[in-house]
This record gives C-alpha cells, structure tokens and sequence, in this order.
C-alpha cells in the first residue's frame, strides 16, 4: 500500500498535481459516463486552477459544466444527481467557499446513506483547493478538513504527491461513499514523473514517507513536503525522523500510525489548519491513548496558529515551517 | 392545454417561460368555497373534470383525512414521537401525487407524510422518521420518493439534481418538490429555483402556503403579496392557486409536470391553503392565531367542497360515503395495529450505513457497545 | 471563580434552566436598550422551548421579534446590526438549523474585529439549543460545538447548571466579543434554588463541581449531570473522582484543567458530540501533552459514537451515560 | 420625485412597492451610447442635469478611471497581490457614493475598490485588503464603509441589519448594497432582499450586472431575461437602469435612498453594464470571450458618453479635461509613492484583533513566534 520514499517533487518532472488531477478527471469519465463535473467555471476557463481545463471541450457540456453561483445549490444538486445513478464530482473554488454548503453537506451528503439503511448511497466527490502558501487575500487560504472529518459519514482524503493525486482521486470516485477531496492549492505546480494511471492504495490507508528511528511526524497534504524538508535537515545532524503522510483522514490509518510511533516512541502531528480543536487534537489524542506505555515524550502538534488566516504579508509567519518542525522535534528529543 | 394565459415571447434566445404578473390575481381556482365552478374561473379540460377522476381524487382527499387523524391519534397515545399534520391541506397532497407517474420523483417534507402513502408507501414505514425508529423507513428508490425532510428548503437542490439527471439521462422523468411558505425565506429555496430554471430541468416547486411557519404569519415571511411572484426573478411560470380546490389543484399540477416533462423547465406553484391543526402535537397554536381564522379556513374544507360539487352532480352519494368510511376505517384498524406493537431494536445496526465498509473505528465502538450490553 | 460543589437540580427547585435564561436575556434587556432578541418564532410563540416566553410582550417587537425562516440573514442581520452599534441576541432553532449560517459566522462574525484590525467588534451572542435525550427526530440533536471551537474570533460557552446558565448568558452579553451560547436542551427543565442575578465567574474559567482525587472527569453542558452521576456511583466503591465543568471551551481554562490532573493523574473527558475531531480531541491532546510527566493512565474519551445522531429510539445506546464513564474510570484505574 | 413609473397598490394592506415588470423592457436611461439624450428615456429633476453637478460626477469619473489604471499597474509591478478592476463600471461606482450621505453606510465588495476611494478613503487604505499587508485597511466605521465582501453576496445580510438598525434607532441612515451579477444567485443575495422587505429596512441593492461572474456569462446565472425581476418576488421595486449612464444611474440611485431614507423600503436596482478588463489580472479572458464583444462595450464607454454630453452642453472644454487629467495624474503619482514603500510588518499584530482580550492560548502562540523571530 504504501508508496515508499518517492520524492516529492523529483528534478525532471513532466507531470504537475494539477495535471495529474485533470488525468485522473479525464480518465474517470472516459471509463463512466456516469460520471459528470461541475461547478463554478470548471467549463470554457478550466476551473481558476485550470485542473478542469479540456474537460468540457473532451466530454461536452453535459458531463462538464458551469454552475450558477451557488455553492448550496451545487451540492445539492450533486446530491440529487447521485440519487439518480451519476457520480457528480463537483469543485467549490476554494475553501471558505464551500461554507455556504456545509448544511448539505452536513445535513444530507453526510447521512443520506445512514438515513435511508443503506438504500442511497450518495458517491459525491466533493473537490477542495485548500490551504495557504499561495498569497490568497482573506478566504482564499483556509484549511476546512477539520470540520468535514468531524461529521460522520465523509471520506476526507488528501493527497501530497503528484501519484497520490491522481490515485486518490480515483479512489474517491470510485468510492460508493461521499469523499470530500482536499487538494493541497500550494502544491498544484509541484511536479513529479509519475506513469498514470498509477494507484498507489485504497482510500483508509497512510504512507510512509521516509523511514526513521527517532521520531515521527505525522503530516498530510500541504506540510508533507514541509516534514520532508525537516526530516533532511534533522539527518545532518543525525536524527532519522519517519515521514507518515496520512493520505486519508477519515478513515484514519490508526495501525500505521501506532506501528510508527509504537518504534520511534515520538510523535509531532504537522498541519497548516488552525491548531486548536483541529484534526491535530483528534491524532495527537490517539497517540496519546493508544501509545501511551510507549512514549518517551509528550506528542506535541505543530499547526497553523490560532487566529483566522492573516493576510499574504504575514503568511509566512502563520504557516508551519521546516524550523518550527524542528524546534518541535527538539523538545521532543530533549524529554524522556 | 390552454388552462392558463402564458403569454409566450422570446427575446435574445431565451425560452419563452415568464408569465403575467400573479400578485394581483385572485389564486386560481375552479371551485366557489360551497363546491360550486366559480364564476370567471379556470377552465379544465374534460378529463380533469371525468366524474370517475374525481371520485378517485375524494376518495384520496377522505383516505388522507383519514390517515392524517389517525396519526394525530398515534402520536397522542405515544406512539409516534411528534407528528405534524397536514389537516386542511389534503387537496395538495392528492394533487401532486396524482400528478406523477411512477417513474418521477416525489420530495416531501416533514408534513408530507400523507403524500407518502397515497403514494402508496406503507404506513409503518411512511412514519418511520415520527416514530422514531429510523430516519427514513422506506426505500426512496423504490418508491422514487426522498426522504421527509426535515432542514428547510434544503430538498429544493436535490430536486434539481433528480430533474438533471433525468435530461441528462434522456428519460421523462419529472421531479416534484413540495415546500412551506416559510422555506421559500431559505436561500435553499432561491437557489434550487434559480439553478432549475438555467438547466431548463423538469421540476415542479410546490409551496403549500399554508399561511405560518410555525407561529410566524405569511406577512413576516415576505412582503410580496403572494410567493408566486418569486417565479418571474427566475424566469419560469409562477402560479397561484387554491390549494383547497382538488380540481383546480389537478389543472395546474397537470400543465407543470406536463411542461417539466416535456421539455419545457420548471414552474412554481403556490398553493394556498390553511394549516388547520398546530405545526405539531407539541405546538400550542393558541399563542398565535385566534379561533375565528381557522373557523374561517375551515368552512373552505378541501373535501366538503369536492364532496359538494360531487354530490351535486350525482357522482357522491350515501352509498358511497358509507363505502369509504369503510375503507377508511379498514386502514386505521390496520395503522393501530400495527402500531401496537413495537418493534425490536438492534443497535449494531446504527454503525451499520454511515459508510459502505464500516470503518475500523466504527467496529471498535460496535464492540464497546456489544460489551456494554452484554455485562447488563 | 469555581461555584464549588453545588447541587445540579436541587430537590425543591423553583427555577429552572429555560427560565433562568429567559431572565438572564429579560434582565439584560431591561438594563441596556440596545440588547436586541431575534430569531425564528422567538416573539408572540416565545420560542419553541419558550425560552423567549413574554419578552415581545414586555419590551415590544422592536426589541424581540421574529424574523423570516433565513438563518444566514438572521446571523448577517445580527452582524449588521452589531457593527451599527447594537447587541443582537439570535436564536438559532435547534443545533443543525445553524449549518446554514455557518458562512457568515466563519467568514464574517468570527473575522470582523480581526479583519478590521480591532475597529469593528461584533458583540452578538448566538444561542443553540443543542444535545439529544429529548427524543428529537433526525436533525433535532445535533452537537455542534467542535465546529465553532475550532473556528478563532469565537467564544464558545455551554452553561450546565441553572446558575451557569444565568450567568454565562449576562456574560456573553456583556462580552465585546461573538459568543455562540450553547444550550444544554436536554436540561432546559433542570431546576434548582437560585437567586437571582447570579454572577458565577467569567468567560474562561471552569468550575469543580465536585472535588476529587482519583481521577478528573472533564466535562460540560449535558455531560456535567452524567459525570455528576458518575461520581457519586464511584464514590459508593470509595473511588473519588472530580468533576470538572469547562463551560468554555473557548478560551479554555488550561490552568484548572492542569491543575486538576495534575493532582490526580487521570484524566476521562466526557462529551455528548461525536468523538471522532471532537472537542474532547483538543483537551484529551492537551492534557496529555501538558500533563504528560504526571498521568498514570492515557487519557481516555467518552463521548457520542462516530456516527450520525440515531433515531429516538436509539439515542440511549448513543449518549454518554454514568456506566460508560464508569467503564472508562475502571480502565483508567486499572491502568499505571 | 416622479422619474419612474411606480403604479402605486395597496392591497391587504400592505405597502405600495411592486411596479410593472421590468423584464420586458429596456434598461432605463437618459443618455444614448453616443451621449446625446435618447428619446423616450427617463426624465430627470433639473438638479439631476445641472452642469455643476454632472462636471463633478464627470471629474469622479475621470477620477475612477485614473485610480482604477493606477492600481492595475501597481498589481503588474507587484505592488498587489491582485486587483480587480471595475473599469467600466466607473458610472456605477460614482453614483452609488454620490447618492449616499455621510451618515450612510456603503457595502463594497472587491470590486469596489474605486468607490472606497471616491468616498474619502485614502488609497492606501482601500487597496490594504489586496496589497496584502492587512484584511481591511481603513476603520468602516468612521467611513460607514464596511471591508469589502468576498464570499459572494454575504454583505446582503448585512445590510439589512445596519439598514434595520438605523430605523429601529430612528436615524435617517441608508444602506447601500453592492453585488454582482453572479452574487444574485446566491441564497444570502435572496435570503437578504426577502428580509430587507419583510423588514422595510432602508437598504438599496445595487448589482452591478457585468455580465460576468469569472467566466460564466449571465445567460447561466439567470433564465430571467433581467436581474431586477426579483424585485417583485420580495415586494418591493425593481429598476433596471444602464449602468454606463451616469445621469440614469445619478437619478435611479437618488429616488432608491430617498425612499429608504423616508422610510418606503427597500429597492433592487439591476445596473447593467460590462466588465472591461479580465475578472482579476490573474485571470484570462480570452478563454471565454470574443475580443469584438468587449470592443461592442468600449464604444458604450460610461465617461465618453458623459464627456460627448457635457461638451456639447459647453460645460467641459478641453482645458477642464486638461485640469482633470492633471488632477489624475498628481493623485497617482502620489499612489506610486506611497505604494513604492513597503511598510514593516508585526507579526504580533496577528494576535492582537482576534478577541478584545487576548486569549492565554494566544499569549503563547505570540511568545513562540518571538522566540523564532529571535533564533533567526
Ligand atoms: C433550516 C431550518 N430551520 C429551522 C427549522 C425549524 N422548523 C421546522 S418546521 C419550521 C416552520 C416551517 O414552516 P413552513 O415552511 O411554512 O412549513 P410548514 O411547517 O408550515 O408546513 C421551522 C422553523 C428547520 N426545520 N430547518
Ligand atoms: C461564496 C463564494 N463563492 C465563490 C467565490 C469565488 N468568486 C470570486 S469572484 C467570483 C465571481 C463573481 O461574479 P459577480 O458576482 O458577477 O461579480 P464580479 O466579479 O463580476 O464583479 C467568484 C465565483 C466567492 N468569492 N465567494
Ligand atoms: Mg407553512
Ligand atoms: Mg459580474
């Protein structure tokens, strides 16, 4: 299942994560007419990200489309849709922006199947651009995932790499479950040469990194290549750290993370989103429980701070950086 | 079908849907409040006005009376957790489920529940959500009905998503979704008629404007003098009607879905009627509205004034009556029975549909809760 | 600041927790004319809890009246009116009825002080009665607070006694800052000896409610009379657990949490909402954390399951009780 | 006031608002796109032409524009992260804070750059949000300015409650709403209107429709033929008025404030207009439009009609243009200046809006972030 110690962003890379998306975009409908995309200028412009880009002008404006403004009514419809028998993958162009939708999501998306004992499935892939580093004014950088892997019933995936991109994306579609898909905006142009169509393991499932003995960083999307970085550093000066990329939220690989932790004995949970009540707390907690005996030092989270997201000028203060995973890693070392 | 004056025009490409202005017309009707064919009113074609039609459509006013009673009498011997009744508002309930066909789609509300078995849902699992025993007791695919529900508005996009589905599919299938007057506040509401009405999707928005959300009155709900009104902000016909009048209620419902389905995008109709008993058992409408206004709305009952008009011509009588009575009380033996019991529960299997493959973490907690019941 | 160890519902009571609040809002309004009380049937109903009951009567529809069934217009219309200078009291009508505007509490109630650099507060206080036990159908039993908590620029506060609830609720009105006032439904009919006006201590800190020394039981709003239970059943086999009401979760009272789990070294912390990226994540994550040198057991968590909030007749199996808290003490005690 | 022609009604008592459909009609306006008055337009008040007036609102315009060029060649040199530009627009941006009076309050969205500016705010602080350095850049309230919107349409509701509370607290203040076309599907752009009217706040709902949201054109935003149809559907009057005439836009704009000032209500004006430039510089329009549709706009130009209309009144000659340009070209000079400055960041500052008291949690996140800063 896991995908080794690839790099992240390799030198010679032909393949960018947008692209890759708009592969794994392009081959899902090529395989299922069943499968349809929508959403606010996916069509003629090919999404603001340009991960859309071709799509209509390859399948048509029945199976890609603009929707009125209307991040409710999008989900919503997505809903209906895959009551009728289509796999709608929709876009909310950025993060806060899938706010207004969140009653659909919460109320219907999340429990259409529980509500109905199983009788209607709703497999909506509901995509994401999340997270800052990109120097997006206000609502442009957030990073939701928290609330969404609270809420019972959604699959919350993210990819890191350009191969996991494509992979968990069509994963997600071919998931008979709602996933919603957060797609780390920052690393859109990271790049790496990767052969589609790749699948590198089911939805549910971590991957480790790169290896090590001393510590484990536990990371996802966006402060992957962040932890990447740190763990390079460290090495200089002899500390192995294990990268785990979580890959998957919900459901949580609580195995690999135990079989990790339960080694290195030392855990930093790494994400950008606000730190506070933060999907940090949920793993920080199980570590704690779960591998209580076997901890040589408080797990400690490294996240975004406590406040709304700041403006561009002071986001580098604000994001989680190699540094402050070291600083983390050191009282880490430094106890027990 | 010429039943009602769409003034068809079609500038810079666009359908031609918009029709006159409704909020200083009088609703649509066909019948007087004494069940005779009002003066000036619409004009249905003889099959909506076929004696045996109509029958059919009593019958189906008495059998959600009937229904409706009976649960009211349910949820006071405990038996059902809360139920909202649709008393008053029978003729629309009829209207849009005779309105469909099998292969349509049907999105009631949490008031809707009489829709539910006219449309032929068994009871029990019709009031599954008011029982309390689950969410939803049927299978919506089965029966091309969604679940009841309960977040204001929020069926209105899905609705959508059914209609275009159906077009994209290329099947006839229409989409029928029932709101409040109060849901039509929600911004659910305006974006599913917004978004329906660019897709040219096949649904029908029904508003029983039954006058209160709750204890909040129509006139703190919108300042315009009816909801149809909203229909001509999203370019699709908007139309007012008596929701208390079956036939009138059949002509329009006919031309809409008729229109959905042939191509022809959504319309909105306003129903308007009375909600005669309070939003729910555990409501106390006393707070809010005086006696008179619903003695008012009661002399204007949507089964006497079908009953009336039948009689008349011959097509009810006595007989008849008698004759349903029966049936009626047939079905209300069978809903007590069956009501009488209660089922069993089995808590595994609320882990069982949060997702298709439960996830590790899920059977965890099923184990906990097997452990916990078994020490008991 | 802690009120000690009283009673939860006293045996004689005479006020019980729907009207200790309709006083506190009642009072407020009497002492400052620019509280304003507004919401879905909130006027002549006086609610659908009649937690409203008599105040349109007694201070006219300018002050206390009903607004169109729009939960994102209720909360903008709040904001507005705050930012002109008023201090608007909205209802949302029960916990789920609020993901409609979620929007404008993340992008706009939430950010504005911050966005304007401190110019433009919005004091509005937003009460969510919510928590199952009532026998709600779907919908009707939500527990929302994770989202809010994880969301800066709010304060989020759960009363769980008649006395809290008084008080919290002046607090709240009094705070320059949004506050989402959570109300415990289930004990909406609690009662207990109060007078009147009660003032119980700030925002921010938490309350023992019962002094222990074996184990700290962390709890709030509809878990405090469950933990309560919990104790005194504890107590009969001479295990003294204390209990602990947050009733902030922000901002959090880390000191009285330390400092009770620091004294003894078990830490079970008890809540209604799903668990999964729960609240409790957060303070079972810091404990651990924090009180890492002086826990002899993990931290453990008793909250709801990761699941949809079931159906009446299901709720029990669902909801936190005595037993499974007792259940966690065992395990606690057992341990280390 | 007379200038449209509003049918008074009152009917079940309520206030007189609805007016003709506007769907079927023309866009108001005074000025024809070569600047000379077209026939049967709109007929202003003799203030709404006076020379004076519309010399001032021509200087605003070239004024605007200016602002507008500048900031689109601060965002090309780096200076913004990003610019949106209302060029265009300009007519819409000028009558709507020409219209308002100080007490008034004005709800910008990012579009609105320019209209911040021509209310007073210094350039500086009306381009903070997309410079980066700050979120909101100036204080709304001694502007009665709130921070420009992003999320789409949220602003609505906020109207609504500045508008409610000056009538609750009997000031004669008025909320001016701007939108845009695309926002006008939003359920908040519905959610608020609806109330606005339910309330008879004083708020005007000024969508500039620019026939673009991003990339979607309007005709998939509405299958309404005009956005001003609305209106009815919240009981209250629509106008659909061009929005590249000033003098139209001048006299629509001050009948809307007036009868919310004088308590009348709530009003939806439909501007219609263009957006010249791409959605933001990072955007590219030739993916979705045809360079002879935006040529077709050019040519109905808001300031050279104006300018046409003035000079052949002889009320601007060429030495005012030249005093006008000169005028423009000190106050961007000066935005070069102050823009060329990158001022200094404190990241404390991050911590210290967030709640009026800062929470312990925070103390702590601020002592970390200085013990980093130090390390460095
Ligand atoms: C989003 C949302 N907000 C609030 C409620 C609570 N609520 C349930 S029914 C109701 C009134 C609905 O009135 P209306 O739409 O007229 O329908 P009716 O009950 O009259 O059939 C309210 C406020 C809800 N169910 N959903
Ligand atoms: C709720 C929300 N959804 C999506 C966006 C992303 N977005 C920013 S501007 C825009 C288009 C808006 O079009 P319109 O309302 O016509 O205003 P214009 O930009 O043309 O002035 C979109 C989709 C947003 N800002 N807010
Ligand atoms: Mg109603
Ligand atoms: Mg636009």
């Amino acid at each position: 299942m896991s995908q080794g110690t690839e790099q992240i962003s390799a030198p010679a890379a032909p393949l960018t994560m947008a692209k890759a998306i708009n592969a794994a975009l392009s081959d899902a409908m090529a395989e299922d007419d069943k499968v349809v995309v929508f959403g606010e200028d996916v069509g003629a412009l090919g999404g603001v990200f340009r991960v859309t880009d071709g799509l209509a002008a390859k399948f048509g404006d029945e199976r890609c489309f603009d929707t009125p403004l209307a991040e409710a009514s999008i989900m919503g419809t997505a809903i209906g849709m895959a009551v009728y028998g289509f796999k709608p993958v929709v876009e909310m162009q950025f993060d806060a922006f899938a706010y207004p939708a969140f009653e659909q999501v919460f109320s219907h998306l999340a429990k259409m199947r529980n509500r109905t004992r199983g009788a209607v499935p709703v497999p909506v892939v509901v995509r994401i651009p999340y997270g800052g580093g990109i120097g997006g004014v206000e609502h442009h950088s957030d990073s939701s995932e928290s609330y969404f892997a609270h809420t019972p019933g959604l699959h919350v995936v993210t990819p890191a790499t350009v191969e996991d991109s494509y992979s968990l994306l069509r994963e997600a579609i071919d998931s008979p479950d709602p996933v919603i898909f957060f797609e780390p905006k920052r690393l859109y142009w990271s790049k790496a040469n990767v052969a589609l169509p790749a699948r590198t393991g089911r939805i549910g499932t971590a991957a480790v990194r790169r290896q090590g003995t001393h510590a484990t960083l536990v990371c996802y999307g966006q402060t992957v290549p962040v932890c990447m970085a740190a763990a390079e550093q460290a090495a200089k000066e002899g500390i192995e750290l294990e990268v785990l990329d979580l890959r998957s939220l919900v459901p949580l690989d609580d195995e690999a993370i135990e079989s990790s932790v339960g080694r290195t004995g030392r855990a930093i949970v790494v994400h950008e989103s606000v730190g506070f009540g933060g999907f940090g707390a949920e793993v920080a907690a199980r570590i704690a429980e779960r591998c209580f005996y076997r901890l040589e030092a408080p797990v400690t989270r490294v996240a975004g701070l406590d406040i709304p997201f700041p403006p561009p000028k002071y986001e580098h203060w604000y994001l989680p950086d190699a540094d402050r995973v070291l600083d983390a890693v050191d009282r880490a070392m430094a106890a027990g | 079908m010429t039943l009602l004056d769409l003034s068809a025009r079609d500038r810079e490409g666009k359908a031609a849907t918009a029709v006159r202005p409704v909020w200083d017309s009088e609703p649509l009707r066909y019948l007087d409040e004494h069940g005779a064919p009002v003066e000036g009113g619409i004009r249905p074609t003889p099959a909506l006005l076929d004696p045996g039609a109509l029958l059919r459509g009593y019958r189906a006013l008495r059998f959600a009376r009937a229904f409706d009673t009976e649960a009211t009498n349910l949820v006071m011997q405990g038996r059902l957790a809360v139920y909202p009744s649709c008393r008053g508002q029978e003729a629309c309930e009829v209207a849009a489920v005779h309105a469909l066909e099998e292969q349509d789609w049907l999105l009631p509300t949490y008031r809707d529940s009489a829709a539910l078995v006219l449309r032929g849902i068994p009871a029990v699992d019709a009031l599954t959500l008011l029982r309390g025993t689950w969410h939803c007791g049927y299978d919506p695919k089965q029966w091309r009905t969604m679940p009841q529900c309960t977040p204001l508005a929020t069926q209105g996009p899905h609705a959508v998503g059914l209609g275009l589905a159906a077009k994209l599919a290329g099947d006839p299938a229409v989409a029928l979704c029932f709101f409040g007057d109060g849901a039509t506040s929600e911004g659910d509401f305006h974006e599913a008629a917004n978004s329906a009405a660019v897709y040219q999707a096949p649904v029908v928005f029904l508003v029983q404007n039954n006058q209160y959300a709750i204890s909040v009155p129509l006139h703190k709900q919108t300042h315009a003098i009816s909801l149809a009104d909203k229909a001509s902000g999203y370019g699709m016909p908007g139309i007012r009607v008596d929701g208390n009048d079956l036939i009138a209620m059949n002509a329009v419902l006919a031309e809409a879905v008729q229109r959905a389905r042939t191509g022809g995008g959504p319309t909105l109709i306003e129903a308007v009627t009375y909600r005669v008993q309070a939003h729910t058992n555990a409501d106390d409408a006393a707070r809010y509205r005086q006696s008179a206004e619903v003695e008012y709305w009661r002399r204007r009952d949507p089964i006497d004034r079908l009953g009336r008009y039948l009689t008349a011509r011959g097509a009810l009588d006595a007989a008849v009556e008698a004759e349903i009575d029966e049936e009626c009380e047939r079905y209300c033996e069978q809903m007590r029975a069956q009501f009488a019991e209660e089922p069993s529960y089995d808590a595994d299997e609320m882990f069982e549909h949060v997702y298709d493959e439960m996830t590790p973490q899920l059977k965890a907690q099923r184990e906990m809760l097997r452990a916990e019941e078994a020490a008991k």
